[in-house]
């Protein structure tokens, strides 16, 4: 029996609007346990924003593509939070 | 694939309508969307807008991909960074046979847009305080 | 009173969209009707439009009024004379606070203006002859 | 009892469109009986409109506005022939 290693990945998360005002960067580096969902990367972003509730309308992107908070994140994955959009 | 841009320049109109003007064309419908001067509690003197671009680019592709498949040729325009009071921060138009087809396209692609794509504005008032428009942010100076 | 404008010129949209465009507007819909090449027997290269100008006038001026009701500010050009393939013959422009407005009274004016305005078009043909599409000509050379 | 003089009365007809082209001209001069209705004006047109049926869709303007077919005529009035109309 083989035993799983913990492995760790790199990601990005990339932060729009009030988001990125409040992280004071357009984009958060974060080394997480492989195969963590998206919609988890909330929790590891930067104060205050994790202290907020995630709104229940957020959306996610993964490489430029909209997905799951479910979906496992692989090594150099970027992940983009989506605010209630309000373009037009 | 229909034509796209997104640009920190101010929107031509005449030249978005010359994109997709043709001679099989009888009708062409426009929409212009433009920053207001609201006052709630505050003076709005300009709009910024911010995308996230990989995706707002592909998303408005998608969006006038649908509009086209009502029958007209589509084209999209959304400027972004500061919009002041008056000037245009999106374009759409639509040009078909008829205008019905016209009309049809035009209002999908800019409900659509406003509804999906990734930009995101916030109201600059005359005291220099801003509030973001993306359902989080309370007033932030 | 609305901005109604009868010209043998070609006409500008943007000219005709700074008439109506005001920091109280938010959108902004526009429709352009243009010569369009058909071809059922004989491919049509232009479009000659001749108005009752006195009436014609105060018929669009009722038109836009109406449409103004919907609560948008409304003008309206129509070109007279020859308009070739791909050119504007009528262009009007709606303002309003927000799109729904806008939409709906551009829509308005250009449905009520094909109905009831006492303009009319020929039909001139690449081979020359022209057809007047006013219910009741055949065919003249 | 006074017996009603046959009074005259001189009108113009504005044609447009076609009928303007099988006129040959843009307005037709015609000296009718006072109180003629401006929806009887047809039949004085010249050759060869008279012997055309008058459209079902004709509509009538007396001096510019919009008038009803039973309408008498003074002197001095201008009647437009409407024909269906085609602009836009």
């Amino acid at each position: 029996m083989v035993t799983a290693m913990a492995t760790q990945i790199d990601v990005t998360v990339l932060l729009f609007a009030s988001l990125r005002e409040m992280a004071g960067t357009d984009r958060v580096a974060l080394r997480l346990p492989a195969a963590t969902p998206v919609g988890a990367v909330w929790g590891h972003l930067p104060e205050p924003i994790r202290s907020t509730p995630p709104p229940a309308a957020l959306r996610y992107a993964l490489n430029d593509r909209w997905i799951a908070p479910g979906t496992p994140m692989s090594g150099g994955d970027r992940v983009a939070l989506i605010l209630p959009v309000s373009g037009g | 694939m229909p034509a796209v841009t997104l640009t920190h320049d101010p929107l031509s109109v005449d030249a978005l309508i010359a994109s997709v003007a043709g001679p099989e064309h009888g009708g062409i419908a426009v929409f212009i969307g433009t920053t207001r001067r609201e006052a709630d509690r505050l003076e709005v003197v300009a709009l910024e807008y911010e995308a996230y671009e990989e995706l707002a680019r592909a998303e408005l592709e998608a969006v006038a991909s649908e509009a086209e498949a009502l029958g007209a040729r589509v084209a999209v325009a959304h400027r972004l960074g500061r919009v002041p009071v008056g000037e245009a921060s999106v374009a759409i138009v639509a040009a078909a046979g008829h205008r019905p087809a016209a009309f049809a396209a035009c209002r999908l692609a800019i409900d659509e847009a406003k509804r999906r794509v990734p930009i995101w504005k916030r109201a600059v008032h005359a005291d220099g305080t801003t509030v973001w428009k993306d359902g989080l942010s309370a007033p932030v100076s």
